[in-house]
């Protein structure tokens, strides 16, 4: 049986990823302009050829036919794919997107996950308390923040952070702050670097909690007081328990129910990163990489990110199911037991 | 008989996914209904008396085996022969909560099969009816509630609206499942006295689903009770013999286990002992007779052997499925040291 | 148990992220001068960052014009001002008595970083692979040839010609032993007399592009490795071998990686010291109340109104004045770019800095300047058979308006509020323009394939020749420039004007032929004249770089009414000379 | 002449709205009930200024209800007779009929108003959304649109730029081109949430049609439409609306609204479809099974009206999604440039670099706090919202 679902399973994430694939296959090319354009544009600008000089000198410059039919750059693509191999970026001729990803994925994963967790730890603390402290100052004040914070976009906030703590404040050094690690540091397990790393991720991550932990919030509170008026919790009470003892317990634990699913659904966004914060701090993410991709019209590393992106969630779609039928014992019930 | 059934089940299993496992809840039900006629299933929860209940409804179909209406399977009525049966067949839910859509008034409630099924003609007929069906089922004066929403009534109301609902297209039966269990004791008795008002001018059959062999008692004398276990009806017949002259263990068990309005009868009362208190999961239905790990007349070699059904036994006028009484051995006190070549 | 078996779990994960960042790096310097030199660039991050010079995502793409001479030289630079090139790898060229070909002598105390010397190898060899690439200079030339250990000559395919000295000139010279094998491998298949259509060809330029040298052997005073190149920022390092490592005053040249809104608060910081990025208006005001100085230079282009000439009406030349006429180009120039963009005064299709140098006096006092004058274009509509309609909508007689859709590139914001105001404008005297932002890409297509009614890009060029000004963007986007089957402008460049027959294609490209100058002066004064009058495009303003320069991190910046500051941005930026020769040094 | 939403903040709008006014405004007059009176005279005033005769219309309507079920309680209605059946009359004319309805629906409007007034924060949102709409709608009458630029009169001599800070002549100060902030603040918000609320309007609705089609018909409908929308959510959506914006030229703002509900409906309509399948097993669906009512009457009637709540307020966060993900679009400048508008301004200020100029700061801050505004008005609207579609909580009067 576990293993006829497992398979199910595995089938209906392989074919969502190559309709996703093809889908995005299509649409890529179907934007204006080439990567092949981009360059003769910049060409003629440069060095004022003729367009046709210019289309030569770009050609040249290229992996890439652009007047090859679009069904035999999806077979040779899809071929290509099916052997493990990602093909070459079409912009930077010679280096392999797989190449790229393992470069830009890292950093994407370490940000935007630290980001996800301190967001989701916040979210579910100040939400309980918010529940149990409900019609409260605290809550009022905190839920019209949470709101707020919702509002605004993180990119504003980024671009705030950056001028007003940075520019005015004098609160931190630009080099301590924009890109991945400081250039003077080995890359390793040494104080130093680790603490480098951190420094350099705190804007972003800063910028992601914000954007983000509202909805935690807000999500965690409901959820909250929706347990909290369950029986089993009126039960838990007439029975004397200790109230830390009944929050943590009993109130927490279901009341996290419905998040846990959507954390699990978070992760797969997680490799998405932020294209936006990655431009702003110079994080170099794969949400940048996307976006410079995008721009230069580099199908092939556009592709492959999709297809990194679209695989991290149809597994975290697979992830979330899994953790709600192994929390809930609801849906367990007449399982192997 | 010479009068037809108004509905018959014949060899109705069912079967439920749950995960992914099937679970037997109805095995070989057989079951007839006469016109006019009020039956009793009674059974502990879990029996399968719901599910017994939603088939005969028609909101759920039948595994296997056939349910007739009028005579004829309900799968076979088409076009407006199926509407008029659909609408001949009601229920009446357990839960007076849950049984009344919160967002409608109830004169809308009523208004809605009303109209949809053209039982009226005209505004002042419509109203007039609701008054009518509201007055049936002494919801008076009607002005009081037809406006109100059923959060604003307390659970009897709603459980007389819920009837009164059912009463709107005219049923020929009524499936009241658990119908009063939810309403306080106080209002328990005018309800069932209200239900056997509406049989007697209605000339409409109710089969009346209840875990409470006390009331199954009082609402069925005169008429029948069917028992059930684990998915099958192990004792059917008049409600005087099952009751007064019960054959089948389980049955005498339940009975035993009846509080009686007196305490001090209560407490001399001796309670049957069964073997075991357990009682099987739907997913281990035990061989043979799924009740005799439990009962204390267990014969080795024959209860658990043969699957018993319905049938006459000696000195019952009612029908039972027990094979040492439909076969004539008769029930002795089982002796645990017999058990034990057998188990050996 | 199971808990801590999570732990270590997340904890060996988190370990082998942080592993896979970064490699390590390490730096090296001896003896260079003290002091940082910080510009910015939006580089690229390797991978696609390599050291291939002939590749896209090589020192090209990476350095930009303006910082790749650093590292790799070329043989001059080219003095706008005074018209001349001054040595930089080269010590001394010219063209042959015969015009038959040019030649170009490195200097001899050239070395490159390794410490070998810099030969007429290294410039054939660059020239060879160049073939391979299909490089703009074999337009003109057709062979490249070692006269002695560092002369080379390069024959002329027809008559000689000052662009292909320009190109000669500025072209980087890459070390041909980092790329000996290609370089045999190019000469070979030239040998065989293969062309480039052949297959083995594109075979070899495909191996070109994805060649990765392990190091860079730079003929400048710096020099770099791939561990240099950061996420934040790149490290160009001091090395003792070069022409200029001498006088040179910076032991580091710093590249911060960023565009325009990452840079801005870089400099706004102090941490950059000079940078190229096109700043607008409110950030320029910005740098000047924090103290840093704003050098103003030439762009070398300016954005221009392009009329589609197939659409009635912007065939009428009167209309076409008149929109030249309703259209303030003072408001236009300071909304495009506040400070960093200026209004064309000359109108006639040659940057006005050109003009002085290369147009006859006698036509400059002829040219019409289009000053803001609605009176007269009323006049001119009129004229053509225009008056307002009941709306005030010019319409002709048959009741047709003047009305257009005016397209323009969405993401370059300073040609969108170039054309949102000239649209404004032209709304405001009575025609019926309508804008709409397309992707830029969209808007190059739709340009070339003659889709537009209005729309807008660049006219003139960071070339210093009036045969390359004019061509853009009435060849660019006309015949000439156009591919088969499309349309571009559209704009007829054989017509009767001023009773005679003229080819303007003919006269442009005559106007840079052959080497005698005031022949060629003369014929572009034709030609202005010509633009002049057609109005084919009306060129609205002229973008100059307003470039922060923050003295107190660097001084030695030229003043105000230096003559190298008539350099444009690019490959004659004036800190490429300024910073070799050492004019530039750290303040204090 | 215009008399629908072209008559809106005009003249003919008002005189249309106290002309909607007089039927209802009679008979309270008539049944002395003053206080509602007043309330609608200011109602359908508001409502015809606002929407011309839409808006008219629609209070005449509402309020007509209003004071009719204060004015009908006295009428004798068979159902509150205690008579016996046989004594009572129960033919009613179309005119009575129409009376109970109109008393009806006036009592759901009042039990709707108490319902809002009741939630504080609630309430708040609405008086947000109605500031907006007052901003919005009467703005224009008292501020003049300013969207020329302004080079000779407002270049201050020596003047790098033309943005200034707040002064007493412009409280918002000057934009990039010397315009008015304030105007295009307040002339700027049109767009955006038409076209956000749209986009809420078409998510919704797919997410709602769909849904209830996968809840109710199960099977094979069930599996097409969960595998569509585990592809949709499965494309990286930001991303995709990037490209997507590439290729199609949104010069529609409702082109926009329809892409982002081609992209953003699978997450509700997921919600929905859990909501349908929980609610089909309920014991009053099933009673409307067995009374053969119907597939449309337990769509109409016995699903949806008990979603309708959860609809409403996820329609309102889809809402707030959309506005958020247009804002977003247009900063990275995907979208064609069209003024005015608050994103645009976001956008301008962001590719002119506002945020590092002191003075020009307002001119990015106004957009972004009229957007939190807004959508903070919006998520404190729902809690309202709640109340007022929770047959439970609202009180039957």
């Amino acid at each position: 049986m576990w293993r006829s679902y497992a398979f199910r399973v595995t089938v209906q994430g392989l074919l969502t990823l190559w309709a996703v694939t093809t889908f995005t296959f299509v649409m890529i090319r179907k934007m204006p302009g080439n990567p092949v354009e981009v360059v003769i544009d910049q060409l003629i600008d440069r060095q004022q050829l003729s367009y046709e000089e210019a289309r030569q000198q770009a050609a040249g410059l290229f992996d890439f036919d652009p007047g090859q039919p679009l069904i035999e750059q999806y077979a040779d693509y899809m071929n290509k794919l099916l052997h493990g191999d990602m093909g070459k970026s079409i912009s930077s001729a010679g280096t392999p997107v797989a190449n790229q990803i393992k470069r830009y994925l890292p950093w994407t994963l370490f940000s935007v996950g630290s980001g996800l967790i301190i967001s989701f730890t916040l979210g579910v603390l100040l939400g309980m308390a918010m529940a149990y402290w409900r019609g409260s100052v605290f809550d009022n004040v905190l839920t019209a923040a949470a709101s707020l914070m919702y509002g605004i976009p993180d990119f504003i906030i980024a671009l705030l952070l950056l001028l007003v703590a940075g520019v005015q404040l004098k609160l931190f050094s630009m080099e301590d702050v924009l890109g991945g690690v400081g250039q003077d540091v080995h890359a390793g397990l040494n104080l130093p670097y680790l603490k480098s790393v951190v420094q350099h991720a705190a804007l972003p991550v800063i910028t992601y909690v914000w954007g983000t932990v509202g909805g935690w919030i807000l999500t965690m509170k409901s959820s909250t007081i929706s347990t909290l008026g369950e029986d089993y919790i009126m039960v838990a009470k007439a029975r004397g328990l200790p109230e830390r003892r009944i929050l943590t317990a009993y109130v927490g634990r279901n009341a996290m129910l419905p998040l846990v699913t959507r954390l699990a659904i978070s992760i797969g966004f997680v490799v998405g990163g932020s294209v936006i914060i990655e431009f702003i701090f110079q994080y170099p993410g794969l949400g940048r990489q996307l976006a410079m991709a995008i721009g230069t019209r580099d199908y092939t590393t556009m592709q492959g990110i999709f297809l990194v992106i679209a695989s991290a969630v149809v597994f975290s779609n697979i992830l979330a199911d899994l953790l709600f039928g192994m929390l809930d014992p609801r849906v367990r019930v007449g399982g192997e037991e | 008989m010479s009068e037809q059934p108004l509905i018959e089940l014949r060899h109705v299993y069912r079967t439920f996914k749950q995960g992914r496992q099937l679970i037997p809840v109805l095995q070989d039900v057989n079951l007839t209904i006469a016109p006019n006629e009020i039956v009793c299933l009674v059974g502990e929860s879990g029996c399968g008396k719901t599910t017994t209940g939603k088939i005969i409804a028609g909101l759920l179909p039948q595994s296997e085996g056939e349910v007739l209406f009028q005579g004829r399977p309900l799968e076979s009525y088409r076009g407006k022969e199926r509407a008029a049966m659909r609408r001949a067949l009601q229920i009446v839910h357990q839960d007076p909560f849950a049984s009344l859509n919160p967002a409608h008034t109830i004169g809308q409630i009523l208004s809605f099969p009303l109209k949809h099924h053209k039982m009226v003609s005209g505004r002042a007929e419509l109203r007039r009816r609701i008054w009518e069906l509201l007055t049936l089922v002494d919801l008076t004066p009607p002005g009081d509630v037809v406006n109100k929403y059923p959060h604003q009534l307390s659970g009897g109301q709603r459980q007389r609206v819920s009837i009164a609902r059912a009463l709107t297209v005219q049923p020929k039966l009524i499936v009241a499942d658990e119908a009063v269990s939810m309403v306080d004791m106080s209002i328990r008795v005018s309800l069932l006295q209200m239900l056997h008002d509406l049989r007697d001018k209605l000339n409409v059959a109710i089969i009346f689903i209840t875990h409470d062999l006390a009331l199954a008692k009082y609402f069925a004398w005169g008429e029948r009770i069917a028992v059930m276990y684990l998915g099958r009806v192990v004792e059917i017949g008049p409600t005087e013999q099952v009751i007064g002259n019960s054959a089948h263990p389980y049955t005498r068990a339940l009975i035993s286990a009846v509080p009686e309005a007196d305490p001090i009868r209560t407490r001399s009362k001796q309670r049957m002992k069964l073997r075991s208190e357990d009682i099987p999961k739907l997913t281990e239905i035990p061989s043979g007779c799924a009740f005799h790990p439990r009962c204390p007349f267990f014969v080795p070699g024959v209860c658990d052997a043969r699957v018993p059904t319905l049938g006459a036994a000696e000195g019952y006028a009612q029908q039972v499925a027990c094979p040492p009484l439909t076969e004539g051995l008769g029930l002795r006190e089982y002796e645990a040291a017999a058990e034990a070549p057998v188990a050996g | 148990m199971k808990r801590y078996l999570h732990l270590l779990l997340v904890a060996a994960l988190a370990f082998a992220v942080l592993g896979m960042m970064a490699p390590a790096r390490t730096t090296t310097a001896q003896e260079a001068p003290s002091g940082v030199f910080s510009g910015a660039f939006d580089y690229l991050l390797p991978p696609e960052h390599h050291l291939n010079s002939f590749a896209r995502g090589g020192l090209g793409t990476n350095l930009s014009s303006t910082y790749r001479s650093f590292v790799e030289l070329p043989h001059a630079f080219y003095m706008w001002a005074s018209n001349e090139y001054v040595p930089l790898l080269g010590e001394s060229w010219g063209f042959a008595d015969d015009g038959s070909y040019y030649w170009t002598k490195v200097n001899p105390d050239a070395k490159w970083s390794d410490g070998s010397p810099v030969t007429a190898d290294d410039v054939v060899g660059t020239y060879t692979i160049g073939r391979i690439l299909g490089w703009s200079q074999f337009k003109y030339i057709d062979k490249v040839e070692k006269e002695d250990d560092y002369t080379v000559r390069y024959y002329f395919i027809d008559q000689p010609s000052l662009v292909a000295e320009r190109l000669i000139l500025k072209e980087y010279i890459v070390n041909a032993a980092n790329y000996a094998d290609l370089i045999a491998k190019a000469q070979e298949l030239i040998d065989s007399g293969a062309t480039p259509d052949d297959d083995a060809w594109s075979a070899l330029a495909d191996e070109i592009r994805e060649y990765r040298p392990e190091q860079l052997i730079a003929s400048g005073p710096y020099v770099y490795s791939l561990d240099d190149v950061g996420d934040a920022y790149m490290t160009l390092h001091w090395q003792p071998n070069s022409l200029f490592s001498d006088s040179v005053n910076f032991g580091e040249i710093r590249i911060w990686k960023g565009e325009t809104e990452a840079t801005t608060p870089l400099v706004l910081s102090g941490e950059v010291a000079h940078a190229t990025h096109v700043f607008p208006p409110a950030t320029q005001e910005a740098f000047q109340d924090a103290g840093i100085r704003l050098i103003t230079i030439p762009r070398g282009y300016g954005p221009a109104l392009l009329f589609q000439h197939d659409h009635y009406p912007w065939n009428i030349k009167e209309v076409r004045q008149a929109t030249a006429l309703v259209i303030d180009r003072a408001e236009n120039a300071f909304l495009t770019n506040g400070m960093g963009a200026t209004p064309t005064v000359y109108m006639s299709g040659l940057a006005d800095i050109s003009v002085p140098t290369w147009l006859p006096q006698d036509v400059i006092d002829q040219l019409d300047r289009y000053e803001f004058n609605t009176e007269r274009a009323e006049e001119l509509m009129r004229s053509a058979g225009f008056e307002r309609n009941d709306d005030g909508i010019w319409a002709d007689a048959d009741g047709n308006t003047v009305s257009a859709e005016y397209k323009f590139p969405a993401e370059f914001n300073d040609f969108a509020a170039a054309s949102l105001n000239a649209a404004d404008q032209m709304n405001e005297f009575g025609f019926d323009i309508t804008t709409r932002g397309v992707p830029w890409q969209q808007c190059a297509e739709d340009i070339r394939n003659g889709d537009f009614e209005l729309s807008i890009w660049s006219w003139a060029s960071g070339s210093p020749f009036p045969a390359r000004q004019f061509w853009n963007p009435l060849q660019r986007h006309n015949y000439v420039g156009l591919a088969e089957g499309q349309k571009g402008i559209n704009f007829p460049m054989q017509f009767e004007w001023n009773g005679e027959e003229v080819d303007l294609d003919a006269m442009i490209t005559a106007t840079g032929a052959g080497l005698d100058i005031e022949a060629q002066k003369e014929m572009a004064g034709k030609v202005a004249l010509i633009i002049n009058d057609m109005m084919p495009f009306v060129p609205l303003n002229y973008l100059v770089s307003v470039e922060p320069f923050n003295e107190k991190l660097v001084a030695g910046a030229p003043a105000d009414d230096d003559p190298i500051l008539k350099n444009p941005s690019g490959s004659d930026h004036f800190i490429i000379y300024d910073l070799l020769t050492g004019v530039l040094r750290p303040a204090e | 002449m215009n008399l629908g939403f072209g008559a809106a903040a005009t003249l003919t709008g008002l005189l249309i709205g106290v002309l909607c006014s007089l039927p209802p405004l009679g008979l309270a007059l008539k049944h002395r009930l003053y206080r509602p009176a007043l309330l609608t005279l200011a109602a359908c005033a508001l409502g015809g200024f606002s929407a011309g005769l839409w808006g008219g219309a629609l209070m005449l309507v509402l309020m007509s209800g209003v004071v009719i079920s204060y004015a009908y309680v006295d009428r004798e209605d068979p159902f509150t007779s205690r008579a016996s059946i046989d004594e009572v009359d129960f033919s009613e004319s179309n005119w009575e009929f129409s009376l109970r309805k109109m008393a009806a629906l006036g009592r759901t409007v009042r039990a709707s108003a108490h319902a809002l007034v009741r939630n504080k924060a609630g309430f708040l949102g609405f008086l947000g959304l109605v500031f907006f709409f007052v901003m919005i709608v009467f703005g224009p009458l008292f501020i003049e649109y300013d969207g020329q630029p302004h080079y000779y009169d407002r270049l201050k001599p020596g003047a790098k730029t033309l943005f200034q800070g707040p002064s007493k002549e412009f409280p918002l100060g000057l934009d990039w081109q010397g315009r008015d902030v304030l105007s295009h603040i307040v002339y700027g918000g049109k767009n955006l949430i038409r076209t956000s609320v749209e986009a809420g309007l078409m998510t919704t609705v797919i997410a709602v049609v769909l849904g209830s089609m996968a809840g109710l018909l199960g099977g094979v409908v069930d599996q097409a439409l969960s595998a569509l929308s585990n592809f949709i959510l499965t494309i990286p959506t930001f991303p995709l609306l990037v490209v997507l914006a590439g290729i199609i030229t949104f010069d529609n703002h409702t082109y926009l609204a329809l892409l982002f509900a081609a992209l953003y409906w699978p997450t509700l309509m997921r919600a929905v479809r859990a909501q349908v399948f929980s609610l089909r097993e309920r014991d009053y669906v099933q009673a409307a099974v067995a009374l053969d009512l119907g597939l449309p009457h337990l769509i109409f009637r016995e699903v949806l009206p008990n979603m309708i709540s959860y609809i409403v307020v996820n329609m309102i966060f889809t809402i707030r999604g959309a506005m958020y993900a247009l804002v977003g679009l247009v900063f990275l400048g995907m979208v064609p440039v069209q003024e005015p508008d608050w994103a645009v301004m976001i956008y301008i200020g962001r590719t002119r670099q506002v945020i590092f100029n002191a003075r020009a700061a307002s001119m990015l801050l106004s957009p972004i706090i009229a957007i939190a505004l807004f959508q903070l008005s919006l998520v404190l609207f729902t809690r309202s919202l709640e109340e007022i579609f929770n047959p439970r909580l609202r009180r039957g009067l």
